[in-house]
């Protein structure tokens, strides 16, 4: 059933107004950040609010107009696109109220373009989640893709503004792929609009069109950082670390994964996908990044260039579970979105925390710093065993379903479980030697046992996203997800082979 | 306008050939005739506005070349030029503006028909072109004579647009 | 025959004009302040004027004017149809914009002329308004000329280095112009008749002759040269970037639309599409035009001089515009079908033209800043303007929801309707290079520091130094206008202005099967 | 119009215009341009276009040559090679 | 062959020689790097375009054409006026090259004043030095 209603406006709309509430008080800090605060909270709450019409089976749509025939500019309410909006605004509030520690603690200068960009981030992000076709999500894919560029080359330093330029660089040009794809798309099926199963006229086109269309696509979603195309994600952490939390681990990587789900499940559909045999190429594709960018991870000793080899690894692994194409695969990578982001973002977090309070961005400087700072460290390792899919945090969750969604595909994707394993032994390889240098090394300073973790602003927010993940090995339906996860594959309908 | 006297106050400054002053001290009055006879024939033979315009701003052209820059440009001082030229337009403009007005919006611009003089349609239409011409005339004298004066002794002052009808 | 007043308004948007022009340079003897009101409120009222022959023509329908009272074959008639009168809006609309950012940037810039440049200013509105008016072929090459000339004394105005622009202006300018009257010589010595409309219908059986065919080459070569199309945009670069930054935005934003409106106007009145279908010209155009999309932009990239990198955009830009003409034959469907892709982006470009040339003029009028080297840190000193550029650029790069990205949107979506996908491939490269040479900017005044800022690293309150709000409020407006509009052409609010014009010339969704 | 006289006088015109160009001292293009006009105009009578033969005269022959020694008594005589 | 060279090119000779001139003109545009040849050259090319639009009103030897001027004589001995229109269209036609003439001067002289000479070449020279 369809529902007519005006909260996806108001949900989009938050951040806008928050974002001129900030310009308008940039000259009394407390007030500017308030109302960061006050527009995530709100936002947050719109969007929590859609839950309970979701899960019980409907969409909620909120069209404003029609850009061409068949395309309406509007939003689209399901519930992968709720996962996707939840993930965000909640995961911005805490990063908010992180962002205030930690751009105080560093006196970082200009604060307001910061949180006013940030807040358009947010707007770019969960319009993505929201919107209805594929014209609106690239509108709002491009305002993310902008407004994140001065948050990247916030340093204003030359490393920064290589990074800022190579982040434009990459995206930019990936929109133009994504904007061809899409005008390729409305070509090819007349419409743009996600369906349930995909949209059945686009069959009608040639197979060698949909062939090139899908890889249109691909390098159009080049925010997912799938290799050989990601190397402006690393660059891009020479960003503070807030963003690097929120946006590289979060919204903008995610708006590009996310972008590939709704592709493959919402335009392509999944017999299309099966019918072209797209989905074996897209599994091997994510295979071959999961691995490679392991090994990369391996050779970083930047802490957060780790986290971003990381990311690259586990947003192919979302890959991977859709190109599965069986329903246990789909429900994975659609619970890896948020579970991922929560795991990953501790992570961050962590690091951005060390920072703050030693300066020190390198593994090999960090030797003892889990006796100075017990809590950050702890919460690290509980990300740490997210990311090798150890039980007991939400990283074991979905890789059961993704191996479970192997079985299920069958046939030569049922080899796939070991290139997982692999993979994991060598997330443990990267991820362990930082806790035990952390633990169990020595500080070379000596002397500094002293307990002196971060400011609470940080700190708050860094627990909360550790004990989230460990509760969504135990609890997955924590905000919905799981039923989310569930009311969207079933509603997928002809995924069950 | 009138050439007459300018040897006695700036003689110093002038060309100084006396045949070439008295001969164009003889011509100036009669280009300037012919100049009126032809703005005043446009509407029935050949000439008009425009070709008697630019023969009356030769005429001063003529004063310049014979008198020397100076003389020529104190007699002829720019604000009265552009006065002129401004007023040509007016007319032109003007008289175009009135056959709307005096239809009270019901005829064209430039309808001559419709302008309230005291005599026939037809007749009309060729005093309304005579209007006409002689607007186009002043402008065109005035617009040559200025450009003149500018291409040949300004320093400061930038170009005139140039002339048009 | 009795006229309504709004139909008495296309002659009276010209005269008005003339007569204002010389208005002001009397008024300018006795105060010389007055000028700026005296062009300022004579733009005003033939702006209303304007708007209200556009709302005229699309209810009740085109306007003819029989100037003089003489009927067409013989007269001079004017005819305001729908393309007209959209071209006329824009064209007031900018203009406006310019005198009014005008008044203390010609102060400022050139305080000893300040009457012959708005006499001249207004002389340029006039011709500009004519050419857009009139119906009739001859009375065009007229006013073009008149627009023409003034736009070369305007550019002038600046001296020093302008001259020299300004006199290869031109030189190649009437070059031009006197091969646009070479065609109206062939054109007239086969038909004998110099009015669009008569003229449209006499040529159709002689469409085959040489010498129409040789009259259609020379108008597009003229008036390619006037509009800067790329192998012949060779004057633009000097011009626009040494003219006073109002005259280039005009030059930029309105001028060469007026030639391409004049070219559109050529095609599709006199000649009409089935002479065009007859020939593969349009082909030709297209490869010329994204020719010219991706050197403008490579050659845009290649400047340090802000003015003239947007120069260059332009030649860049009137290939878009040209291109979209170029496909406007093969397309049919509704929305992006016919002429309504170029028209869109006639109004686009000069949105977002004007505002970039207006900021460059703003940079110019504080500090001299010609280079974008010495951009650094202008972001927190001259907020507004910035953020105005910055929009502004944002469009130019085609991100959504600005009216660039509608522009490209609507010509990719024509090109595959023609089944040209390489020219998509031109939009979306030229979307890069665009974002290479904005970008730097960009980059330039927010993000880079300035020398002594370094040192220190803490920051002290930024000492603002905006422009005046004469000048802010028409940068303002324009930015904000690229925004607006981009989501005012998604939501086809302004389109069936456009279809009315596709009716008019059976082009698009009315074109003969 | 008379064939004759008219082709004299074109080809006149025609000599006219590439001597004008070609001499070195602008002075003396200009009074050949002047010739030129002159010329043009007296084919133009002989073509029945009165109108305009006597516009050219008063304007090309005369005007334009006016402002043309005007400029050139403010700028250099010779042309350079 | 001879019949051809008749009928193309003698019966149709002030357009060959229009086009000449125009060539002429056109060729000073280009290739003259004197400022005032450009203009003189310019002058000429207008003029060649005049002269085509004359020959068009012409209706050729072969009619006993005049000049288009009312008298109630010419009427009754039954001659043919020679078409006006062009005529109209060259006055204004001549009108805008003499204010192109104008304003392209006084370029030339501020030029003068500023470059101190006008030969293309030298001021492009000289534009260098200033380093623009």
């Amino acid at each position: 059933m369809i529902v007519e209603s005006i909260r996806p406006l108001l949900a989009i709309l938050c951040p806008a107004i928050g974002s001129i509430l900030i310009i308008l008080f940039s000259k009394r800090p407390n007030i500017r950040e308030s109302w960061t605060m006050l527009a995530s909270i709100a936002q947050f709450l719109i969007i929590f609010s859609m839950i309970s019409t979701i899960i019980e089976g409907n969409i909620i749509k909120c069209t404003f107009f029609t850009a061409f025939p068949g395309v309406d500019f509007g939003f689209r309410i399901d519930a992968f696109g709720l996962i996707f909006a939840i993930t965000s605004t909640f995961l911005w509030i805490l990063v908010s109220s992180y962002s205030i520690g930690y751009m105080r603690s560093l006196h970082e200068h200009a604060q307001t373009r910061y949180y006013f960009c940030f807040a358009w981030a947010i707007f770019g992000a969960v319009g993505v989640a929201l919107s209805g076709n594929l014209l609106t999500m690239f509108i709002f894919y491009e305002i993310l893709t902008v407004s994140t560029y001065p948050l990247v080359a916030h340093d204003q330093t030359p490393e920064a503004l290589f990074a800022g330029r190579k982040y434009l660089a990459y995206l930019l040009s990936s929109g133009c792929f994504f904007l061809a794809a899409v005008v390729l798309t409305y070509h090819f099926a007349g419409t743009t609009d996600f369906m349930n199963g995909g949209i059945s006229t686009l069959a009608e086109a040639s197979r060698g069109a949909l062939m090139a269309l899908f890889a249109l696509f691909l390098l159009g979603f080049m925010k997912a950082a799938w290799m050989p195309f990601h190397s402006w994600l690393p660059t891009a952490m020479a960003a503070p670390t807030p963003v690097s939390a929120l946006l590289h681990a979060v919204a903008v990587v995610k708006a590009g994964v996310f972008g590939i789900v709704r592709v493959v499940c919402y335009i392509y559909g999944v017999d299309l996908m099966h019918g072209l045999g797209l989905g074996l190429a897209l599994a091997c594709l994510a295979t071959f990044t999961i691995i490679v960018a392991n090994l990369f991870a391996l050779a970083q000793d930047n802490l957060k260039r780790r986290l971003a080899y990381s990311t690259i690894n586990q947003l192919s692994l979302i890959i991977f579970g859709v190109a599965l194409l069986s329903p246990a695969g789909i429900e994975g990578a659609m619970m890896h979105i948020p579970f991922h982001g929560f795991m990953k973002i501790t992570l961050f977090m962590c690091a951005g925390a060390i920072m703050v309070v030693t300066g020190k961005k390198n593994i090999s400087e960090m030797a003892g710093i889990g006796k100075k700072m017990p809590v950050t460290m702890i919460t690290f390792t509980i990300g740490a065993l997210g990311m090798c899919a150890l039980p007991p945090t939400a990283g074991y969750v979905t890789h059961h379903f993704f191996v479970h969604g192997c079985e299920e595909a069958g046939g030569t994707m049922s080899f796939f479980p070991y290139i997982l394993l692999i993979a994991a032994i060598l997330d443990v390889m990267y991820f362990f030697p930082i806790i035990y240098t952390a633990f169990f090394e020595k500080s070379e300073e000596g002397g500094g046992s002293k307990i002196k973790d971060a400011p609470l602003f940080m700190l708050v927010p860094i627990a909360i996203t550790a004990t989230c993940s460990i509760i969504f090995f135990f609890y997955p339906d924590l905000f919905h997800i799981s039923e989310l996860v569930e009311t969207a594959v079933q509603s997928l309908g002809g995924v069950h082979p | 306008m009138n050439t007459g006297k300018s040897e006695t106050e700036e003689g110093k400054k002038r060309s100084g050939d006396v045949i070439v002053e008295t001969v164009s001290r003889l011509m100036v009055p009669f280009i300037q005739l012919f100049a009126l006879y032809v703005i005043m024939h446009g509407s029935s033979g050949p000439g008009g506005g425009f070709q008697g315009g630019v023969i009356f701003g030769a005429s001063f052209v003529l004063l310049v070349i014979a008198f020397g820059i100076v003389n020529a440009g104190n007699r002829f001082p720019e604000a009265v030029n552009t006065a002129l030229f401004s007023t040509g337009v007016y007319i032109y403009a003007g008289v175009g503006l009135l056959c709307i007005i005096c239809s009270l919006g019901a005829a064209q611009y430039l309808n001559y028909g419709f302008l309230s003089l005291p005599v026939h349609f037809e007749e009309r239409r060729a005093l309304g072109m005579d209007f006409i011409e002689i607007g186009v005339g002043i402008t065109v004298m005035a617009v040559i004579a200025e450009i003149f004066f500018n291409l040949a002794w300004k320093k400061e002052e930038d170009e005139k647009e140039g002339g048009k009808e | 025959m009795i006229l309504s007043v709004v139909e008495q308004f296309p002659v009276l948007v010209v005269v008005i004009s003339l007569l204002s022009a010389f208005t002001i340079l009397i008024a300018g003897w006795l105060n010389k302040k007055s000028c700026w009101f005296l062009s300022f409120s004579t733009i005003l009222v033939q702006l209303v004027m304007s708007v209200f022959i556009l709302n005229h023509v699309l209810t009740i329908g085109t306007i003819h004017y029989w100037l003089g009272g003489w009927a067409p074959p013989w007269g001079i008639e004017y005819v305001v149809d729908a393309l007209n009168a959209y071209v006329l809006v824009i064209l007031l609309s900018l203009a406006l914009i310019c005198v009014t950012y005008s008044k203390r940037s010609i102060a400022h810039e050139l305080p000893h002329k300040i009457v012959p440049f708005y006499t001249v200013y207004q002389l340029l509105v006039t011709g500009l308004c004519g050419v857009v008016v009139t119906g009739d072929i001859f009375n065009m090459y007229v006013f073009v000329e008149i627009f023409s000339l003034s736009a070369y004394a305007l550019i002038a105005s600046r001296g020093k280095i302008a001259l020299k622009a300004s006199f290869t202006y031109l030189v190649l300018g009437s070059i031009g112009a006197c091969f646009f009257l070479l065609g109206i010589g062939f054109l007239y010595s086969v038909t004998g008749t110099l009015n669009m409309h008569d003229l449209s219908v006499l040529l159709p059986p002689l469409y085959g002759n040489k010498v129409v065919l040789a009259a259609f080459g020379f108008f597009t070569v003229g008036l390619s040269i006037k509009m800067a199309l790329f192998p012949l945009h060779t004057w633009l670069p000097d011009a626009h970037s040494f003219a006073p930054s109002e005259i280039s935005a005009m030059l930029s934003g309105i001028i060469i639309e007026v030639s391409t409106y004049a070219f559109i106007r050529v095609c599709f009145s006199v000649y009409t599409v089935n002479f065009i279908k007859l020939l593969p010209i349009f082909d030709f155009l297209c490869w010329i035009a994204a020719l010219g999309i991706i050197i403008g932009s490579v050659l845009a990239i290649a400047q340090y001089n802000l003015k003239r990198m947007l120069a260059y955009s332009s030649v860049s830009q009137m290939g878009y515009i040209m291109l979209a003409v170029g496909l406007s034959t093969s397309t049919h469907h509704a929305l992006w079908g016919g002429l309504t892709p170029a028209l869109m982006h006639i109004l686009n470009h000069a949105l977002m033209k004007g505002c970039l040339f207006l900021v460059a003029g703003a940079f110019i009028y504080k500090a001299e800043l010609w280079n974008i080297t010495d951009f650094k840190g202008l972001g927190r000193k001259m907020p507004y303007t910035c953020a105005a550029f910055t929009l502004a650029a944002i469009s130019m790069i085609g991100v959504p929801p600005s009216v660039g990205f509608v522009s490209k949107l609507y010509i990719i979506l024509a090109s595959l309707e023609a089944g040209k996908f390489i020219f998509v491939a031109v939009m979306l490269l030229s979307t890069l290079l665009n974002l290479v040479y904005f970008w730097r900017v960009i980059e330039m005044m927010y993000m880079r520091r300035e020398e002594r800022e370094k040192e220190s690293h803490s920051h002290p309150p930024a000492n603002k130094n905006e422009i005046p709000l004469s000048m802010l409020i028409p940068v303002l407006t324009l930015a904000s206008l690229c925004i607006i509009f981009g989501i005012l052409w998604l939501t086809e609010i302004p389109i069936p202005i456009l279809d009315q014009v596709n009716a008019l010339f059976g082009l698009g969704r009315y074109a003969a099967p | 119009m008379i064939p004759s006289i008219d082709l004299v006088l074109l080809s006149l015109v025609v000599v006219l215009a590439i001597v004008a160009i070609t001499v070195r001292d602008l002075l003396s293009a200009i009074m050949l341009l002047s010739a030129y006009s002159f010329l043009m105009a007296m084919v133009w009578v002989e073509m029945h276009s009165v109108d305009v033969a006597f516009t050219e005269a008063a304007v090309g022959a005369g005007a334009s040559t006016a402002f043309l020694i005007a400029a050139l008594s403010r700028t250099v005589r010779w042309e350079k090679k | 062959m001879l019949e051809w060279l008749i009928e193309e090119i003698f019966a149709k000779y002030n357009y060959w020689i229009s086009i000449t001139i125009m060539l002429i003109g056109f060729y000073a545009m280009i290739a003259k790097g004197n400022l005032i040849k450009k203009l003189i050259g310019l002058s000429i090319f207008q003029t060649a375009i005049f002269l085509f639009f004359i020959s068009l009103a012409d209706i050729g030897p072969t009619l006993r054409g005049t000049a288009p001027i009312v008298s109630e004589a010419m009427i009754h001995k039954g001659y043919v006026y020679v078409n006006p229109l062009p005529h109209v269209l060259i006055l204004t036609a001549i009108v805008v090259s003499v204010a192109t003439l104008a304003v392209a001067l006084a370029l030339v002289i501020r030029m003068y004043e500023e470059y101190g000479t006008i030969e293309e070449e030298e001021i492009i020279e000289k534009e260098r030095e200033l380093g623009v």
